[in-house]
C-alpha cells in the first residue's frame, strides 16, 4: 500500500515548525547534552533552558527529589545569562540545523522586554517562550502568572519588544487558567504553552526538614499529566491561538490525548530524563497514528475529542 | 558517541552481604569507553514509580564488555534493582561524568567507604594495568566484615595490599578507615589519596591532605534527575562559596577536594 | 524498658478526637464497607461519604479511571440522601462506637444550612466537614471552594445552623489556598481540612473520548501528595484553627509529613482501595515514630518541620 | 469475617495460551467463603504505578484453600501479574460480590466467551457437585482454538459436553458462541442461561433470553477502583434508566438480564 505524506507541521504566529514535538523549557539543557541520543534537528523545536539578561547561580542544593510518578526541582532557574547564551550555546544549535525556541525569565516587566529586545536582534530563533511564573520583585513577589493583568503587561511588553512569535508559558497554580490564557491573547499573545510545574513540597521525617533547600519546588512528571490535560483543554476551548500542551508527557500516547484535547504541538519534559530518546519516540509514534487511523495531517487531529 | 542508551543483558548477579549486590551486565560500547571515576544511570523497573534513573559507580568493565556496579540497598530503587537476574535487562545510560586524573610519578593511596569502594577498585585496576606507580595503598572501611571481604579481597588479588577498618571492628582497624591516613604521614610524600565514600569521610580525608600538602580527589554524591547536565539538579557549592555551583554529574563526579565547598 | 503513654488526641473545635487518622469522605463509604479490615472504633473518625438533603445517583459511568500513581473520578456526589443516612448508616457506626464525622454538600447556601440544621438534632456526631467543592447552582455553577466570599457565606450559614465542631474542606484548585482558608477562619469555622481532589481529565486515543463520561474529574492518590503537602503547609502558617492533611497519603510515612509540616489531623483517602488496611497501618506507625524519637505527645511533632 | 485481605502464596503458574494465564494461590479462608460468580481483587507489583487493584472472577477453588484466577492480558497490570512466578505472592481481597444464583430444577445453559468462562466455570464444578440438574450445556466462545481448548477441557473433565466457537474457526463452530444457543431453542424450556463475556455477547444473550422467556444472569465488569462498595465507581445503569445505579462489586457482579439496561 502507498504510504501517504503525513503533513505534520504547526504554526505559532509566523513560525511554521517541521512537527509538533518540542523539548520543554529547562529539560534538555541547550540541545547539546542530548546530542547522543536525540536528532536535534528533526525535532519540531529545541526550547532551551530558561534564560535572564544577567547569569543566575540558583538555589542551593538539595534542589530535586523524587516523588510518586513525579519529581520536585527547585532549580531557581540558573542559567548562563543571555549573552553567554547567544555566544557559547545557540551556535552549536544552529550548527546542528536545529530550530530554536529560547524560554526568557525575568524580575521585573522591564527585564522581561530587554530580554526580547535583544533576541529580536538575533537571527535564525523561531519564537520567544514566556516563562511567567516568576515572582514579580516589585510586586513583593507574586508570579506574574497568577494574575492575569500583571501576565498581560509582560506579554505587551515583549510583544513590543520583538517581531519573533511569542508564546506565554502558563502556571497551572491559578483557579482560571482560561481566564490567563484569554488574558494573554488579548495582550498579543501569539500562542500559550502549559503548564509549568505545579507548587509542591516534601518533607524528611526522619530530620523533620523539608527536601529541598528551597523548602518549595515544581511538580512535574506523569503526575501531573490528568492536570495538565484538563487544563490545556479548558484553554483550547477558550483562546483562538495555538496552545502547546506541557506535562507529564512520556509516551506518544500521552502526546496523542493532548492532541485530541486541543493542542497544536506538546513539550516534553521530565521524561527526557528518564528516557533520553522520548522526543524522538513520541514523534515516531505520533505518525504511526496518523498513518494507522488514515489522517494525513495533524490538524485533522488537533482537537479531535469527541464528546 | 558517547553516552550510550542501552537494554543491556545481565551476565552475572551476585549477592555480596545481605543488602549488598552486584550486577554484571554486556554493554561493550559504554565498556569500551569508560573510565575510573565515570558512572552510568540505571532505570529502575518498568513503570512510572520510581520514576528516575539512579546513578551508580562503575566498578569495573572488561575487554569482553562486561560492565560491574556495586548496588547497596537503601531504598526502593536500589531494593528494585538487588531484584533482577541472569537473563533479565537493565536499561543504562553511560558512561557518564569525568574521569579521576592519573598522576602515576606520586605515591597513590585510595580510600574507600562503603560502596564509594566501587570506583577505587576500577581506578586501582586501571593503575595496575599499565605502568604501575611506586606505591598504590588501599584504604577501604566498611560497617562489617561481611561486607567488607569480597571487596578487599578484589583489591589483594589485582595484587595490592589494602589496609582494612570496619565500624564493628569485626575485619582490620576498629573504627574509621581513617586512622590507617595517619600511618601514611610517616612515609615519605608526595601521596595523592582518590577518595569515595560517605560525605563525612571525604570531608575528614579532605581535611588531612590539605594539612599535609598532599593533592586529593574526591568523588560526590548528590541527587540527581538527569545525569545528562540538563536539569542541574546537581549542584554543590563551589569552594568559592558566593560563586556558581559545580554540577556533580558532569562537572564531576571526581573534583579537586579544593574546588568544593566542605560544609 | 518502660513503654510511654503516648497521647494522640487531637482537638478539633469542641471536638476532641482519640488520634489523628481519620478517613477520607466518599473512600470508606459509610463505615461498615470496611468492618472486615479495620477497627472502626479505633480511628480518631470515621468521615462519612458526602451528603446531601436528597438523594443523587451521581454521574453516569465511566466515573473512574486509573492515572500515573493517581485515579481520576467522577462520582458525581452519588448519596443516599441526609434522612436515609441518618435511619440507615449512621445506627451501625453509632454500635460500632465510631467517631462519626458527617460530609456534607450542597447547591446552595441554604441547603448546607438546611443539612448542618437537620444534622444538629442528632445525638452523637463528632463534626460536619463541609464539602466546598461543589458548584454554586445559583452563579452558574462556580465552586463554593474557588471563591473567598461563596466560602465564607457558606461557612456562616452552617455555624448558625449547628452547634457541632464545623470543619470546612478546601479545594486545591485555586491560587491563593492561604486565602481561602483565612476566609473560612473569619467566618467561623473551627477546623479546616484540605486538599480535596484537584480537577483533571484522561482521553482514550483509540476511540478520541474522555475516559470520564463526565469529562473532567478529581485527581486524588500519591500523585498529588506533594501538592497537597505544599498547601497544608501554606494554610498551617495562615491560619490558628487545626488543620487536618488530606492527599495521597498512603503510609505512616506520608502521615507523618503532614504533621510535621502543620497539620493537627489527617484524612487517608485512595489509599484504603489499595489497602484496606491503610488507616490502621497509619496509626499503628505515627505512634511508634513518636516512640522512637522519644515524644510522649502528638503536639510536639505537629509543626515541627525545621527549616 | 469475609472479605479476607491477605498475601497469598503462588502454588501454581501456568502459560495457557499467549496471553492467558492462570494463577493459582493458597488463601483457605477465602476458598472457604468463595461462591461461584464472586471475585477478588488483586494489587498488582509493589510500588504506587500501577496504583489501584484489578478484580478478577473465581475460576476455582479447592477444599485444600486452592483459589485460581484466569488472567488474560489487556494492559499493563495484568501484564505484570502475568510474569507472577512460584513461590511469589500476591496481594489479595475477597471473595467480593454476589452469587449467581442457582436453579438446579431447570435445564441449565452455560454461555461464555473469552475469560468469561472463568466464573461459569467454578459455577459448573458446584451444578455437577451437589445433585446436578438435568441438562448443564456449556456453550464457550474465543478467538482461537489455543485460548479454548484448555479452558473447554476442564469442563470436559467435569463430564459436561460444551459446544464451541471460535473467531477464527480453529475450533468449534466458525463463528459466535451465540449461534449454539438457537439450537436449545428446539429443546423443551425452561432453560436458565448463565452468561458472562463481552458486552456485545452478553447484550445479545439477554435479548435472546428475553424474547425467550428464560431467565438469564449475566455477570457484568466494569472499572473498579476498590470492590468493596466504598468508592461507587462501579456505576451500570439499572433497567430503569431514570432510577439509582447499579453498582458491579455489590449488587453484582452477577445481575438479572432484567434488572439492568442494555446500551
Ligand atoms: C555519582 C554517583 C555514584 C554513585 N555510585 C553508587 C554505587 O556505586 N553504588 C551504590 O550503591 N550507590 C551509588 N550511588 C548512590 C545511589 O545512586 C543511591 O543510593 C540510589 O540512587 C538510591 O536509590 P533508592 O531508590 O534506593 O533510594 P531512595 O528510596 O530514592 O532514597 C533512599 C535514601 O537515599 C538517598 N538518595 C537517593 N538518591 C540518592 C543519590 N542519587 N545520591 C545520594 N543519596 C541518594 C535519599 O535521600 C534517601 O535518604 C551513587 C550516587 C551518585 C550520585
Ligand atoms: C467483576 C470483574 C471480573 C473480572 N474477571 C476477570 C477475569 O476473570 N479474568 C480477566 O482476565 N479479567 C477479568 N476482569 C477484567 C480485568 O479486571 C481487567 O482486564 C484488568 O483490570 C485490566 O487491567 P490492566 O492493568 O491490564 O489494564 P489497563 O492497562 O488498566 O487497561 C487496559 C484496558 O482494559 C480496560 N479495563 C481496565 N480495567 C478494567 C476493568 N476493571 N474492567 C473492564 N475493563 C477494564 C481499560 O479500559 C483499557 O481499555 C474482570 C473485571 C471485573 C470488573
Ligand atoms: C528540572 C526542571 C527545570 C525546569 N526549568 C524550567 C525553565 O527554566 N523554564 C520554564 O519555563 N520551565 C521550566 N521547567 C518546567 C518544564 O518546562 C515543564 O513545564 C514542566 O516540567 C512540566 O512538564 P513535564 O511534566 O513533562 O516535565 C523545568 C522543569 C524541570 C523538571
Ligand atoms: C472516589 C472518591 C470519592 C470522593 N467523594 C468525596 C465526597 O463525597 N466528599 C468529599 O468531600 N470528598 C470526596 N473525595 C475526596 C477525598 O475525600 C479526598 O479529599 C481526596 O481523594 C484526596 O485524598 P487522597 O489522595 O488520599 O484520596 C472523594 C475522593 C474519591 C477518590
Ligand atoms: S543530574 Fe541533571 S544536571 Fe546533573
Ligand atoms: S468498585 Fe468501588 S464501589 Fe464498586
Amino acid at each position: 500500500m502507498a504510504l501517504n505524506d503525513l503533513d505534520l507541521t504547526c504554526r505559532i504566529g509566523s513560525a511554521v515548525l517541521q512537527n509538533p514535538v518540542l523539548t520543554a523549557s529547562g529539560t534538555f539543557g541547550y540541545g547539546q547534552e542530548y546530542e547522543s541520543f536525540v536528532n536535534l534537528h528533526r525535532l519540531g523545536a529545541v526550547v532551551v533552558k530558561g534564560i535572564s539578561l544577567a547569569p543566575r547561580r540558583g538555589n542551593p542544593p538539595p534542589r530535586v527529589v523524587e516523588t510518586a510518578c513525579g519529581m520536585l526541582n527547585a532549580i531557581g532557574l540558573e542559567n548562563v545569562g543571555v549573552e553567554r547564551f547567544l555566544a557559547e550555546k545557540l551556535p552549536y544549535l544552529r550548527g546542528m540545523r536545529a530550530t530554536v525556541i529560547v524560554n526568557i525569565l525575568g524580575d521585573s516587566v522591564e527585564e522581561y522586554a530587554a530580554l526580547a529586545g535583544r533576541l529580536d536582534e538575533v537571527a535564525g530563533l523561531a519564537a520567544i517562550e514566556v516563562n511567567i511564573s516568576c515572582p514579580n520583585v516589585k510586586k513583593g513577589g507574586v508570579a506574574f502568572g497568577t494574575d492575569p493583568e500583571m501576565a498581560a503587561a509582560v506579554t505587551q511588553a515583549v510583544k513590543g519588544a520583538t517581531r519573533l512569535p511569542v508564546i506565554v508559558k502558563l502556571s497551572p497554580n491559578v483557579t482560571d487558567v482560561a481566564l490567563m490564557a484569554r488574558a494573554v491573547e488579548d495582550a498579543g499573545a501569539d500562542a500559550v504553552s502549559l503548564i509549568n510545574t505545579l507548587l509542591g513540597m516534601a518533607i524528611d521525617s526522619r530530620t523533620r526538614r523539608p527536601r529541598l533547600a528551597n523548602v518549595v519546588g515544581g511538580l512535574s512528571g506523569p503526575a501531573i499529566k490528568p492536570i495538565a490535560l484538563r487544563m490545556v483543554w479548558q484553554v483550547a476551548k477558550a483562546v483562538k491561538i495555538p496552545v502547546i500542551g506541557i506535562g507529564g508527557i512520556a509516551t506518544a500516547e500521552d502526546a496523542l490525548e493532548f492532541l485530541i484535547a486541543g493542542a497544536s504541538a506538546i513539550e516534553v519534559g521530565t521524561a527526557n530524563f528518564v528516557n533520553p530518546r522520548a522526543c524522538e519516540e513520541i514523534l515516531a509514534g505520533i505518525g504511526a497514528y496518523l498513518e494507522a487511523n488514515k489522517m494525513t495531517s495533524l490538524r485533522e487531529l488537533v482537537g479531535s475529542l469527541a464528546i | 558517541m558517547p553516552p550510550y542508551q542501552l537494554k543491556a543483558q545481565i551476565i552475572r548477579a551476585e549477592t555480596l552481604a545481605p543488602d549488598l549486590y552486584r550486577l554484571t551486565f554486556l554493554a561493550p560500547d559504554l565498556a569500551a569507553e569508560a573510565k575510573p571515576g565515570q558512572f552510568v544511570m540505571l532505570r529502575v523497573g518498568e513503570g512510572a514509580d520510581p520514576l528516575l534513573r539512579r546513578p551508580f559507580s562503575i566498578h569495573q568493565v572488561t575487554a569482553s564488555g562486561w560492565v560491574q556496579v556495586l548496588i547497596k540497598v537503601v531504598g526502593k530503587g536500589t531494593r528494585l534493582l538487588a531484584t533482577l537476574a541472569l537473563g533479565q535487562t537493565v536499561d543504562v545510560v553511560g558512561p557518564l561524568g569525568n574521569r579521576f586524573s592519573l598522576h602515576t610519578s606520586h605515591h597513590i593511596c585510595l580510600v574507600g567507604g562503603g560502596v564509594g569502594i566501587a570506583p577505587l577498585y576500577f581506578l586501582a585496576r586501571e593503575l595496575q594495568r599499565s605502568n604501575p606507580p611506586a606505591a598504590v595503598v588501599p584504604l577501604l572501611g566498611a560497617r562489617t566484615a561481611a561486607e567488607l571481604r569480597p571487596l578487599a579481597d578484589d583489591f589483594v588479588a589485582l595484587g595490592l595490599t589494602p589496609r582494612l577498618a570496619t565500624d564493628d571492628g569485626t575485619l582490620g582497624h576498629h573504627g574509621l578507615v581513617i586512622a590507617h591516613l595517619s600511618e601514611l604521614m610517616a612515609t615519605p610524600a608526595p601521596w595523592i589519596v582518590y577518595c569515595c565514600g560517605p560525605y563525612p569521610m571525604m570531608r575528614a580525608v579532605a581535611k588531612i591532605c590539605r594539612e599535609q600538602g598532599w593533592a586529593c580527589q574526591v568523588s560526590l554524591e548528590t541527587m540527581m534527575a538527569c545525569g545528562l547536565a540538563a536539569c542541574l539538579g546537581c549542584a554543590v557549592p563551589a569552594a568559592d562559596l558566593a560563586g556558581p555551583y559545580k554540577h556533580v554529574c558532569k562537572d564531576g563526579p571526581v573534583f579537586g577536594a579544593e574546588e568544593v565547598a566542605w560544609l
